[in-house]
């Protein structure tokens, strides 16, 4: 380490004046601290959605709708109107919501394993059906929540507590890129796929939150945003090593970028 | 570089050490501590040399991290 | 409220073990059964997780005989106890018996959790396991002094049981565990209860 | 096609129409459902007359999405439903479960193919202590009235209520009067979500295990589900429906549900009229079982006969309630029409008719020998 | 790894790894399911210990799939399983149902997060006229002897069985010895799929309604499930199973099932030494639910204390079958772990010994004023 | 019509000697008559595959798990050992019994609105699973069974029960192409669409289900052919508009070919 | 095993209809039923489908009373019944009560449908139809005749109700329904009962 | 052609009238009956110049059709 350096106090504001504050520790709809793992990526994913409703100007006119998996207990902390939904059934609680409340944001919030195990059918459904929500995928390979299982999503060769020796193809079949499937379907607006392993990842992926909530709030059908986020504790790794492992595993089966652009301006319209 | 072009506010109880941040940090002047926090974890130290680009509190799960610039200096 | 008179003094050592989510209190309950029923002993090991979360409490019971076990998997009252954190040792006053035998990580828990009436022993686990170098191996300082203490398993049982019960990428914590346990019995050399 | 404006004179519609219709006058304005007989034509009709009134109905792909978009409007405050029949229903299992215990109202539609569901109705097999109001109409225009005390009661209690129907509640076409029926005011939705409440410190949340939110801790699933249970309970107290006839003179005394009491109570009058001291006993309400008034019209009772279309389900309800458990004969069973869709021969007047005549001659003979 | 090869000696084993070897001495072969806490032990044991011995389990997708690839597996037959707690349980009704309809032998495990299950388990929420055999184990020695007996039973009566247990029995380790229990002959399977059926004019079906082919035809849904029915009936009254202690000499019986019974077990055997007048009474099939023994232990009784960790739900099997239903008390309820993952503070054993004490000292209070 | 012709008898085989039968009224492996409406295309999809289980010689090594639409009757007239399902199902049963019997040729007979409605999720997680199985997907664009409402593959603009109008995008959503969707999933060995319009069609989609099986044979995963089958009920049309109208609107959304061919010899195996 | 002695003699007519898929029998029922109810009286129409299949058996209840209505869905017994087709009229003989008017298709029913104590009214209604170029439309022919046999509703009722329920894919078939209703009711002209 | 290269057995009790078969036949040597079958359905008949090619048969839902041809003759 380079214990040459100096530290800098930081358990206060700088007292110079001149300091600007530019981040705050965390967005005010984030109402407390979560019980996650340390280096878990959820959190994270989190923190840019929540931003992204306020640069919107959205806030007070979204409604929520959340997954089981361990960002299930966001809901705890996250200062918007929520429904807490069954295991994989986001998609249609928020479509019953939307069809009855048009003029609101509305967004669900899933992992892999609610979303491309429990919920297949309900996000291909909602998304063919050109439902006017957007879906965000907190995709990271595992059962987090219950103890780091196999999913849907799990890639080739990944050890989880039900494929011990890791994943065989010939055992457990193969990993679904459901953000591609999604991509495919008529009805779709915007659709893909970011991560949090890195800074520039993140603010990328802000970036394509927020065009999925343009695309919704512009009538363009389904939106969804596949986010790959760290799970150390399900990947059995440290947690300084899930942002190297999330590149090197999953990011090679889960290309980033858009997959589905949003329709241009000309053509844009429900 | 000698005068400081950002620093952090860092809440070094919130910390679970994961050291994302460390990783993360352009100047790579983020350190672990050897002490723990109640909770027992190792935190962040800023070394100086921040430019407050906000990468560490970009990449922190925890909300450690809030970021201050210097606006009268430097680039 | 409290199951004042048992139907037969039980000849079941009751252990509870109480921390937080992180400090390894399962596998060192886990420990310290599979050891006792390795030397034939009868054991069981009732976890009681606070959900899925770190950080929450992380609760145990261990309850050992020689005889096929009558105890229930959630102790109205126990022979022993461990506590590692303070943060939710509550009921292990009202739960230990008189005389139990309550063994205190003295880094970290305050005075509150233990009575007049019970045996308190204290180890400051947190701490000799820093000085050790294996910070998440305090549990088995406690389960080393505890082992001494009551002269439950020979040693080296706790070890075996131990090095099995790590998992494949964790197995390298496997010494400093071992010299915790060393430590621990070492801590309490001469507390040891009159058999 | 026919559109919820009440109107004065009589319409012949079909029951499943008839139950659309009196949904939409109640203020239904969500619908979601699949395909199956004989549930069908309420999906169909709903899918016409819902967009022309107002509302939504949305085809939906199966019936588990089918009830979680229908939650998910019921849990803007809108008055939602979903429905099929019991096989369907069983799919929805979890669904129904969830609304219970995270108190969203809305009504689901059991257009059943026979009686066999008695027990889905009133115990479920969802997760967690919930019940869910559970209305037997014994023929159409009942059906329409209970459809609407449905929407009413499942708004006045948070809570999902069933219709328990029938091919013949779906299917007959008669003669019927649409008017939408008043009720007492229903308590301030204050819950719903709207999407207001992001930002103000007291955004909403609807969950089942009601932990709150960090600044604003709900009560968590111990304090919560016993709350719901409790609420439960004052339903079970308060919500009892059931009708009886001649029970006071009565020897005999029939027990049935939905379409089957009505033909109890069509041949009962015909054995009265004969002069047998008969009556019947009819539960309007499945759930909450409406055990006190059994109890009391079993007072005295030499037999009660249990009668329904399946293998002995509100039998058991009836043991638990009859006065003289050792009176209690079955004199139902299971009867499907070949088709697998519907009722078999066992519904029938003269059927039912020869069953009773042969309980009251067989114990005779007993209680001679 | 723990495999299957029968071990003289004691092993220290999670309760769900206990089961599952269990079941792979019982001879499954076949295993899907879907992490669910706490059934997610068994689910991960068996991923490896199956393969290793000659089986194959399945990381089903969901609980439906999971349910579906056992009733395939079951179909073949292959002695298959599924499981789940009762939350996923919610979801696999139709499929439970279709498996009683259609008669495919399979196991369901229940481990459950609490008591809440017990109308799911003694009635369903599925659809039409099926029961399944439900066994309510009180510790894990007892649940590896029911897992081997459920694989059997299910086989003997092609039909589902399931067992009913809990976190207690999930995740607590105990010693057991594992062995194979040897049972009654079973029938021939003459019925399974093999696929050797084409083209010789009696290729085999499996279905529901059972019409048969056209050159074979079967009994029809009305005859089909008639016959169901009937076998139902003959397993109620063949595989009843309970346990009393003490009821001769009662003044005070109390009722439990599963884990809670073990408690009460507990807290008896201190008030007996304590010289009260006090008995227990456990049904271990909750299906078919033992009905007439318990008729025979409330003979005389004058409370019954109904212990049950959910609003009551067993209570009304007992209200069935006690012989004075006025003697009953609950002294059960609602109690969760605040995560909603196990119990609460209620299945404490000073906890109920207090209510026990309670109820017996409010009706002696009755009973002098 | 071409009354000028004479009529030739056709109430018994002819007399002369020298004729030779090449085709029978039906293969023997089907039992008797079905109960299917006029025109409809599903008993002709039922004939080619029998066909093939003959032309394969493992008519007694097949077993069929049926799914509930019209073809659902079928069951009563396959002389192949059948598990008739819950309705959606048929994915994960056929799953359960080829993983029980993987020496036997397993197939599933599914209509779109079991297939693509129900048991969306179903298929797809088979078919990413490699399952070795043969999925015959009858798609006529509604639930015939139910008297023809909208499914999850209506076309645009189609009427329906449901859809009184014409399937509306903005209020029923988009058709789904699930064997495209499949097509796109490791795991699978061989996808097709084919249709039963025309004799030519017909006998193309026989060559689509020989190759299907063929490939399962050879342990390649998971084959599926969707068949495009006429409803005349259900599309309110005419029995002999059929044809044409399946070539007019579902042929346009559905294009007929090899979806995904089966792998070269060189790179077979499972 | 029959209601031998009902609590009040109906004032309803209680129509069975019975027939074979395909050949319109819930058309003409609900025809009936809703021209019933146009003018003013009490209507029901029992389906009986025998599932979704063609070729199958299709009948149906109509009950026609001047007050609300006291009988059954499934009939008991009935005052008249329409026979279309001899294929499954089984039941007939039985439910038809003595006295009662059983019109029946001569076309297709073989002579076993209807009793001597019935009044047996034929119409070669296939026939008929087949002439009129409207193969589907025999329904109506029996019902033109039933409707005349009984005076129940003015023709004319029939005619409005039979087109409003066309669905529209079916609206060219409007005009021959009504001929065929026509025909029918002049095939019995001179036989209508005494009333 | 002259000679029939072909011809079939038409089972007109089985026919549903859907008329498939017509459009389906290449020599167009199919024609629809003015009679009903029992169940009431017009079935199809046979003019001369059928090539036993198969095409009805394959398309008919009903199982109607067998097929012959006359394998001394012609192409
Ligand atoms: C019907 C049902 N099945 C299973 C569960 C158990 N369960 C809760 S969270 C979870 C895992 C969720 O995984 P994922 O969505 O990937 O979230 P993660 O924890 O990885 O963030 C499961 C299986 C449930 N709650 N409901
Ligand atoms: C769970 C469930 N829901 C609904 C049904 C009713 N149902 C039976 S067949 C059918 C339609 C099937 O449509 P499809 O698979 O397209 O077959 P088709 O009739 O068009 O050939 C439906 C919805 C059912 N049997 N089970
Ligand atoms: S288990 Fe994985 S997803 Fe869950 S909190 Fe821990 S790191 Fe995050
Ligand atoms: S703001 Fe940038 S430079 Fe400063 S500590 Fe954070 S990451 Fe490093
Ligand atoms: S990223 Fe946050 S939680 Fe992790 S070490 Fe840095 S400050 Fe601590
Ligand atoms: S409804 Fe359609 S799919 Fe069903 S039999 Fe008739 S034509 Fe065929
Ligand atoms: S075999 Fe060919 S030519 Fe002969 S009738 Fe059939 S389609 Fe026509
Ligand atoms: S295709 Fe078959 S059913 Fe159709 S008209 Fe021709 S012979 Fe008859
Ligand atoms: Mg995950
Ligand atoms: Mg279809």
């Amino acid at each position: 380490m380079t214990q040459e350096l100096r530290i800098v106090p930081t358990d206060r504001p700088p007292a110079d004046g001149k300091a600007r504050k530019v981040a705050d520790f965390r967005p005010s709809l984030m109402l407390g601290e979560h019980g996650l793992c340390p280096g878990c990526g959820e959190p994270v994913a989190l923190r840019i959605l929540l931003e992204t409703l306020q640069d919107l100007g959205i806030v007070n006119n979204s409604i929520g709708v959340v997954g089981h998996g361990c960002y299930g207990s966001f809901v705890r902390i996250m200062d918007v109107d929520v429904l807490q939904c069954l295991h994989g059934r986001a998609p249609s609680c928020a479509t019953g919501i939307k069809r009855m409340r048009p003029q609101t944001a509305v967004f669900t919030m899933q992992g892999d394993g609610d979303m491309v195990n429990e919920g297949l059918q309900e996000v291909l459904h909602t998304a063919a059906r050109g439902e006017n929500v957007t879906a965000i995928l907190l995709n990271n390979g595992v059962f987090g929540d219950t103890g780091g299982q196999q999913t849907a999503t799990t890639v080739l060769g990944q050890r989880t507590k039900t494929s011990i020796e890791g994943r065989d193809p010939g055992l457990h079949g193969h990993p679904i890129p459901v953000a591609d499937l999604v991509a495919s379907l008529d009805g779709v607006g915007y659709v893909a796929r970011g991560a949090v392993g890195t800074a520039g990842s993140i603010a990328r992926t802000k970036r394509m939150i927020r065009a999925a909530f343009e695309s919704q709030l512009a009538g363009e059908g389904f939106s969804l945003v596949e986010i790959l986020t760290m799970c150390p504790t399900g990947w059995f790794v440290g947690a300084p090593q899930g942002p190297d492992y999330l590149a090197e595993s999953m990011e090679q089966v889960f290309p980033l970028g858009d997959l589905r652009a949003r329709p241009k301006p000309s053509g844009a319209g429900a | 570089m000698n005068q400081p072009r950002g620093t952090v506010v860092i809440d070094t109880e919130r910390c679970k050490g994961c050291e994302l941040c460390i990783e993360a940090c352009p100047p790579d002047v983020l350190v672990m501590s050897t002490e723990v926090n109640e909770t027992g974890y190792r935190y962040p130290l800023l070394q100086s040399g921040c430019t407050g680009c906000t990468a560490c509190r970009m990449v922190c799960p925890d909300q450690v991290f809030e970021v201050y610039r210097f606006d009268a200096r430097g680039a | 409220m409290t199951s004042a008179r048992p139907a037969a003094p039980p000849a079941e050592l009751q252990l509870l073990l109480i921390g937080i989510g992180g400090q390894g209190i399962q596998l060192i309950g886990k420990t310290l059964a599979q050891a006792a029923t390795n030397t034939g002993k009868h054991a069981m090991l009732a976890a009681d997780y606070g959900g899925e979360m770190r950080g929450g409490p992380s609760n145990a019971s261990v309850v050992i005989g020689t005889e096929p076990l009558r105890s229930l998997p959630i102790l109205p009252s126990a022979t022993a106890a461990i506590v590692a954190s303070h943060k939710f040792a509550g009921p292990v006053p009202q739960r230990l018996r008189e005389g139990g035998l309550l063994l205190r990580n003295s880094s970290v828990v305050d005075s509150g959790a233990g009575r007049e009436h019970h045996r308190v022993v204290e180890v400051p686990a947190t701490a000799m396991a820093t000085e050790l170098g294996a910070p998440q191996a305090s549990g088995f300082i406690l389960l080393g002094a505890f082992n001494r203490l009551t002269g439950l398993v020979p040693e080296a049982e706790l070890v075996t049981a131990m090095t099995a019960l790590l998992p494949p990428y964790r197995a390298q914590h496997a010494t400093k565990n071992a010299e915790a346990l060393s430590a621990g019995a070492a801590a309490v050399a001469g507390q040891e209860a009159p058999r | 096609m026919n559109t919820a404006v009440a109107k004065p004179s009589m319409q012949l519609l079909e029951g499943a129409t008839a139950i659309a219709e009196s949904a939409i006058l109640a203020g239904c304005r969500f619908f979601a459902g699949y395909p199956i007989s004989p549930f069908t034509p309420l999906l169909e009709h709903m899918s016409r007359a819902l967009p022309e009134n107002g509302g939504v109905c949305i085809n939906a792909e199966s019936e588990i999405e089918g009830a979680n978009m229908a939650l998910g409007a019921g849990a803007t405050g809108a008055m939602a439903a979903t429905g099929s029949c019991g096989q369907g229903l069983a799919l929805m299992q979890e669904t129904i479960a969830e609304a219970a215990l995270n108190e969203t109202p809305m009504v689901v539609f059991n257009l059943a193919r026979n009686q066999q569901d008695y027990f889905q109705a009133t115990r479920g097999g969802g997760w967690g202590d919930y019940r869910t109001i559970a209305l037997a109409p014994k023929d159409i225009p009942e059906a329409v009235e209970h459809t609407q005390l449905l929407f009413h009661l499942s708004r006045r209690y948070r809570a999902p209520t069933l219709l328990y129907g029938d091919p013949l509640l779906a299917q007959t076409r008669v003669g019927v009067h649409l008017r939408r029926i008043e009720f007492d005011e229903l308590p301030p939705q204050d819950w719903a979500l709207d999407g207001t409440g992001g930002g103000t410190g007291e955004s909403r949340q609807i969950w089942t295990w009601a932990m709150g939110k960090a600044t604003n801790p709900g009560l968590g699933p111990d304090g919560h589900w016993q709350q719901v249970a409790a609420k439960f309970d004052r339903i079970a107290e308060l919500e009892q429906r059931s009708e009886q006839r001649y029970a006071e003179d009565a020897d005999t005394l029939v027990v049935s549900f939905g379409s089957a009491a009505k033909f109890i109570e069509h041949v009962v009058e015909e054995l009265r009229a004969e002069g047998h001291r008969i009556g019947w006993f009819r539960p309007i309400s499945l759930w909450p079982f409406p055990g006190p008034a059994l109890a009391g019209a079993t007072a005295g009772i030499k037999r009660v006969l249990v009668f329904e279309l399946n293998a002995g389900q509100m039998l058991e309800d009836v043991r638990q309630y009859a006065r003289d458990r050792d009176a209690i004969r079955f004199i139902g069973g299971v009867s499907i029409h070949e088709s697998g869709l519907s009722y078999g021969p066992l519904l029938d007047a003269p059927e039912i008719r020869a069953r009773i005549l042969a309980a009251i001659a067989e114990d005779s003979t007993r209680s001679t020998s």
